[in-house]
């Protein structure tokens, strides 16, 4: 099991984020369209990592309610990228045996008639290793 | 050979405590050229001089080396010392002893070394020094000001007080600036036309001030105390002298769709038009380009209803040459485009504003007539929202990175002011720092809280959404209550990041000032000189500088007109002797040089050289003495080794690593 | 002029019309698409690790057989173009996934980001222009009332995808004035419409597209247009009032263009 | 015995300053008694980009053993851009240094202020001890002057 510590490295590292950019605006929550689903919101990320709380991080809800939408990036006066953050922090969990958030038997219930393979696609590759 | 006399200062016991100065004085009379050695207990003292004095003249010296203190401290004693005993004051050189070595060492034995070795650099260096005299250049009593917005006319005010005659050049038909534009001012709330005119007026009237309005600064040649400018008086095509500004043509004029840039486009005017009531001067200018008559030669309506017949379509633009000593850049301040900024609808709802906008809106003179309405419908706004720090603090490319520094006490005023005047209106203001440094004006911001009930709420705004119903929906973020906000508002007022006035490069360029990335030019010292440019001769006033309310833009205006005053006053300037200087016979012309010197003051010249009896036509490089500061940039740049630094040459310092090194 | 053309998984399957409509509009507007051989899925979703090279090959494969070809790459599908458009911008900047990527690859020119990604869209915009198409327009869509949808696929990150101002677009609506119908301007088209999220958070993604379609019926809009297969099927989700038929914007061209009826036929 | 040698050895060190930043910090480490080697000679330069490669070339042929370059902090030059200059040239030249032979440890550049005394001294303690330890300078010598 890594320190957290090396969680909060491997999550930089992985983010290509440098949480010392942010400025606590909190423009990325104010643009968030996911903000009421999660428990720890966007601007928050940021000090997650730097406080090396790793372990809330992961095991948040916010983790999977994230859509990559970018909003937050786009905007971000600081350049800081909260959604990437949070993309490392699910890769830290996907990467783990385990950690898949979607299960190939769970996927016949979900499906639909129009339901575009796209869809598939990219849940698979956000949600799964 | 030089006549070197070494003089070892004891500084009571802070020298001699720690080095044996005895010594030093024996070490130094066994290096050459050295003809006299003494050591005394205070060098820097009457007696201490007298006798630095008396053996120039017995000795017949040529160079001195002091052993004393720092030279930061007392090598100006010692050169004029040196100069009132008729030797050249540039053949003094100062061991420093003191603070770098017996202060910092314990060691007798120790320290007397590095004081042997110490003294020894200086006389070798002495050795090769060579009598310099400071250059001489006449000042021309007069000041140009760039740009006569308040921080100009200020300047220009105390400039012409001191006795001075001053020039504005103002590009816009009225002097006035962003000040004359805006309604009323923190923390006190008066009036800004109130306090502005008056000074307008007094600037107008000074017999010592000349006013170009509707003009620009064509080319600037010369140097600090002799600067020639060209100055372009853009056809107005109204004569000033005929004209009695009484606005009849203004009524008349048929082509009346024109953006009113005074309004911030909010409204229209003529094509004819001052740009508001209390412009000075009282004139108007045709705009050429909206004009009827100018694009299809029919109208001339405003020539026809002119009693004065001051009307004038033929007049050209004029090129005016002029003399001045000094000049002062007060270029101000524009705000940024907003077009990258599109996630608070700025170009999609009329209904979202600047604040400078604001401003013109709550004006009496403004295209609402002082009502605070929506620009939209004209209806009267019930919300409002402020959303602070458009563009600034911005990393990226789409805004700045500085903070504008305003924007804080403005929101805090407009938010007031609204509340004051029309206290059924919510106001709220998404902030992420408030900045209140200065007098009264953290008290002022806590008043529009305590007192007036503005909503402030920490947190940034992502997106303003335009309604069907005309409403704009507000999604910010409260990041106390740690809750995403949808709001509705009837206006979105942006607090939109200052930017300098895009004129500012152009004109830095003609001055040879520098200016930083963010387009501000750059303090010749940013804590000890911050409104000098490194440009000797060039001031600086108000917002060209730096971001800055009226109260910093009015003081910084004094102090660039002190630093303008103390320069005209005299009537010759002496030059630093220690400039650079190029060897004709090694200059091959190739503008390296050029290119690293801070301050233009290289410039070539094709000039007839006799290299071992061959007569030639050579480009070269000539270093103007009135310019050049002496920081031995292009001394290392030059490929050939032509350029070198007077008063620390090659030899010279290389002379000092010898010694140092033996 | 040839086109060197990446579909895209959906595009054969569930979003047919979306291909065949642009092929029949591109033959009628004087291009070709030419799909590449054996080309893999883009994964829909771009990989935001910094360290993932495996996840980008088979978008790297796909420009690489285009610079083979001396053709630009058009995409139409918003997720493939996303994802392609980004792994290019890696490969031309980012030298270590351009490295890695090269070392796997064995490709016997290393690929370093030469092939320009287009978009169907930006190729009406900046090779054909809409003025020409404009021009070609047969049966002009005359009184339809048009929401343009774009989502966020197009838009961001704008300064590496170079598409569009990613607040106030405007290709889209200058796409719908040149087939001759009104573009309805609201302020949720570049808002997202939940993307992958509707697959296992459903009501997070209604949310999302009601609030869309509110905006855009408020405005007027009649109908919705998107580029994105996955759009399609979210807002076609909603289950707001105000729902709107929502088309793929070939459909619409290729109805301008007069050639609706031979792909159906087809 | 080694650690013997390496106590006695007092290197040549040859310190290049600013006159308007670095210069007056060295004043302010004398006028603080803040004591650094008096290994370390200082040169008043009018600013660092007047130190020509060759000063230092120069010192390291004569026998310098270290050789540091002090100026005002980026964006305080008193010439406004004269460190920056220095800086680039430095980069190459410390480079050029260390290829052929003099280690990187025996040069250095460094932004002091005439207010940091406390820098001027502790930066001057630490390049003193990081030239004795590596020891006397291999002499880079104008071989044409060679018996």
């Amino acid at each position: 099991m890594n320190t957290p510590k090396k969680q909060a490295e491997m999550i930089k590292e992985i983010s290509g984020v440098n949480p010392l950019k942010c400025m606590k605006c909190g423009k990325c929550s104010a643009s968030c369209p996911s903000y009421n689903e999660m428990d720890i919101k966007p601007h928050q990320f940021v000090s997650y990592v730097q406080n090396e709380d790793i372990e809330s991080l992961v095991n948040s809800k916010s983790l999977w309610k994230c859509l990559s939408c970018f909003a937050c990036v786009e905007r971000c006066p600081r350049d800081v990228k909260p959604g990437k953050l949070i993309d490392a922090a699910r890769q830290l969990v996907v990467r783990e045996k385990g950690g898949d958030y979607l299960m190939a038997d769970e996927i016949p219930e979900l499906l639909d008639p129009e339901l575009p393979q796209q869809l598939l696609v990219s849940a698979f590759r956000r949600y799964r290793r | 050979m030089q006549r070197i006399g070494v003089f070892v200062c004891h500084c009571g016991s802070n020298i001699a405590a720690t080095v044996d100065v005895k010594k030093v004085v024996e070490m130094a009379k066994m290096e050459p050229g050295v003809v006299h050695a003494e050591d005394y207990q205070y060098m820097c003292s009457e007696a201490g001089q007298s006798k630095i004095a008396e053996a120039i003249k017995n000795e017949k010296l040529t160079g001195l080396v002091v052993c004393s203190c720092s030279p930061r401290m007392h090598e100006t004693t010692f050169r004029k010392a040196a100069e009132r005993a008729g030797l050249n004051p540039y053949m003094v050189e100062v061991a420093n002893i003191r603070e770098h070595c017996s202060w910092i060492h314990k060691d007798m034995e120790e320290a007397t070394k590095k004081a042997v070795i110490l003294a020894r650099a200086a006389i070798a260096k002495v050795n090769l020094n060579a009598s310099l005299k400071p250059g001489e250049s006449l000042v021309t009593k007069r000041a140009l000001v760039i740009g006569g917005g308040i921080a100009g006319i200020q300047t220009a005010l105390d400039i012409a007080e001191a006795g001075y005659e001053v020039d504005i050049v103002e590009k816009t038909p009225s002097i006035g600036g962003r000040m004359s534009q805006l309604d009323k001012t923190f923390p006190t709330l008066d009036c800004s036309a109130c306090i502005l005119t008056p000074k307008m007026v007094e600037a107008s009237a000074h017999e010592k001030i000349n006013i170009y309005t509707y003009s620009e600064v064509e080319k600037v040649s010369g140097f600090v105390g002799d600067f020639t400018v060209d100055i372009r008086k853009k056809a107005r095509s109204v004569d000033m002298d005929k004209c009695t500004g009484c606005g009849v043509c203004q009524e008349k004029c048929p082509s009346k769709k024109n953006s009113n840039e005074f309004n911030r486009g909010l409204n229209t005017r003529s094509a004819i038009y001052t740009p508001f009531a209390q412009a000075i001067p009282n004139v108007p200018v045709i705009d050429r380009e909206n004009c009827i008559k100018f694009k299809t030669g029919k109208c001339g309506v405003c020539a026809k209803v002119c009693q004065a017949g001051a009307i004038d379509y033929e007049q050209k633009d004029e090129i005016l040459t002029e003399k001045y000593g000094a000049i002062v850049v007060a270029t101000g301040f524009d705000t940024i485009k907003l077009d990258n900024y599109d996630e608070y609808a700025y170009n999609q709802s009329k209904d979202v504003i600047t604040s400078l906008e604001l401003e013109r809106i709550m004006n009496a003179a403004g295209p609402t007539k002082g009502h605070l309405e929506r620009m939209s419908d004209g209806k009267a706004p019930k919300n409002m929202v402020f959303i602070q720090c458009v563009g600034s603090r911005c990393a990226d490319k789409r805004g700045k990175s500085y903070c504008s520094k305003i924007c804080c006490m403005y929101t805090a005023k407009h938010a007031m002011l609204i509340r004051d005047k029309y206290p059924d209106v919510n106001v709220t203001v998404f902030y992420i720092d408030v900045r209140t440094p200065g007098k009264n004006f953290d008290e002022f911001y806590r008043r529009a809280v305590e007192e007036y009930g503005v909503n402030y709420i920490k947190g940034q705004v992502g997106k303003v959404a335009p309604q069907p119903n005309g409403q704009l929906l507000v999604q910010g973020v409260d990041l106390i209550d740690n809750k995403q906000i949808l709001m509705e508002a009837d206006m979105v007022v942006l607090a939109t990041a200052i930017e300098p006035d895009p004129s500012v490069r152009k004109i830095a360029t003609m001055l040879t000032a520098s200016i930083d990335t963010n387009n501000f030019l750059t303090e010749a010292h940013p804590k000890l000189r911050p409104v000098e440019s490194p440009t000797a001769g060039i001031f600086l006033s108000g917002v060209c500088q730096g971001p800055k309310d009226i109260p910093e833009t009015v003081s910084q205006a004094g102090a660039a007109a002190v630093k303008a005053i103390g320069l005209l006053a005299k009537d010759k300037l002496m030059t630093n002797p220690c400039t650079a200087k190029s060897d004709e016979l090694l200059c091959n012309g190739c503008s390296t040089c050029e290119n690293v010197c801070p301050y233009g003051a290289i410039t070539y010249e094709d000039k007839e050289v006799n290299d071992h009896g061959i007569r030639e036509t050579r480009r070269i490089a000539v270093v103007n003495n009135a310019l050049c500061q002496g920081c031995g940039a292009c001394t290392v740049a030059c490929p050939s080794g032509a350029m070198d630094l007077q008063g620390f040459s090659n030899r010279q310092i290389i002379a000092e690593v010898d010694a140092i090194c033996r | 002029m040839k086109y060197s053309y990446y579909p895209g998984c959906t595009l054969k399957t569930k979003a047919v019309e979306l291909d065949a409509y642009a092929r029949a509009s591109a033959r009628a507007l004087g291009f070709e698409l030419e799909e590449i051989e054996n080309w893999q899925c883009c994964g829909g979703v771009y990989p935001l690790g910094t360290d993932e090279i495996a996840t980008k090959l088979s978008s790297v494969r796909a420009l690489n057989e285009a610079k083979e070809k001396g053709q630009d790459l058009v995409t139409l599908c918003s997720a493939c173009h996303h994802v392609i458009k980004r792994v290019n911008d890696d490969m031309k900047n980012a030298d270590d996934i351009r490295t890695r990527a090269n070392n796997y690859m064995q490709l016997e020119e290393p690929y370093a980001g030469e092939t320009t990604v287009l978009h169907f869209l930006e190729v009406l915009r900046d090779r054909i222009g809409f003025d020409t198409l404009k021009e070609k327009v047969t049966a002009p869509l005359t009184g339809k009332k048009i929401g343009a949808y774009y989502g966020c696929l197009l838009l961001r990150p704008s300064g590496l995808l170079e598409f569009d101002d990613p607040e106030n677009p405007s290709i889209i609506e200058d796409f719908i004035r040149a087939i001759g119908a009104e573009p309805v301007i609201y302020p949720y088209r570049n808002e997202c419409c939940g993307g992958y999220i509707s697959l296992k958070e459903k009501e997070m993604s209604k949310t999302m597209c009601d609030k869309i379609m509110d905006s855009a019926s408020g405005f007027g809009a009649d109908m919705l247009i998107t580029a994105c297969p996955l759009c399609l099927y979210n807002l076609n989700k909603s289950t707001c009032g105000s729902r709107l038929p929502v088309y793929y914007f070939t459909e619409l061209l290729a109805e301008a263009l007069g050639v609706k009826e031979e792909v159906a036929k087809a | 015995m080694s650690i013997e040698t390496k106590e006695e050895f007092r290197p040549k060190i040859v310190a290049f300053c600013c006159n308007w930043c670095s210069y007056a910090g060295a004043d302010l480490a004398g006028s603080s008694r803040l004591s650094y080697p008096a290994d370390v000679k200082i040169i008043r330069v009018p600013c660092s980009c007047r130190v020509n490669p060759m000063f230092i070339l120069r010192a390291f042929e004569k026998g310098a053993d270290g050789v540091i370059l002090c100026g005002c902090h980026p964006g305080d030059c008193h010439y406004s851009t004269g460190n920056y200059y220095a800086r680039r040239r430095m980069t190459l030249l410390f480079s050029m240094l260390d290829y052929i032979g003099v280690e990187n440890g025996r040069t250095r550049v460094e932004w002091v202020s005439a207010a940091e005394g406390v820098k001027f001294s502790t930066t001057m303690n630490e390049f003193v001890e990081k030239v004795r330890s590596l020891g006397k300078n291999v002499r880079l010598e104008d071989l044409r002057c060679r018996n």
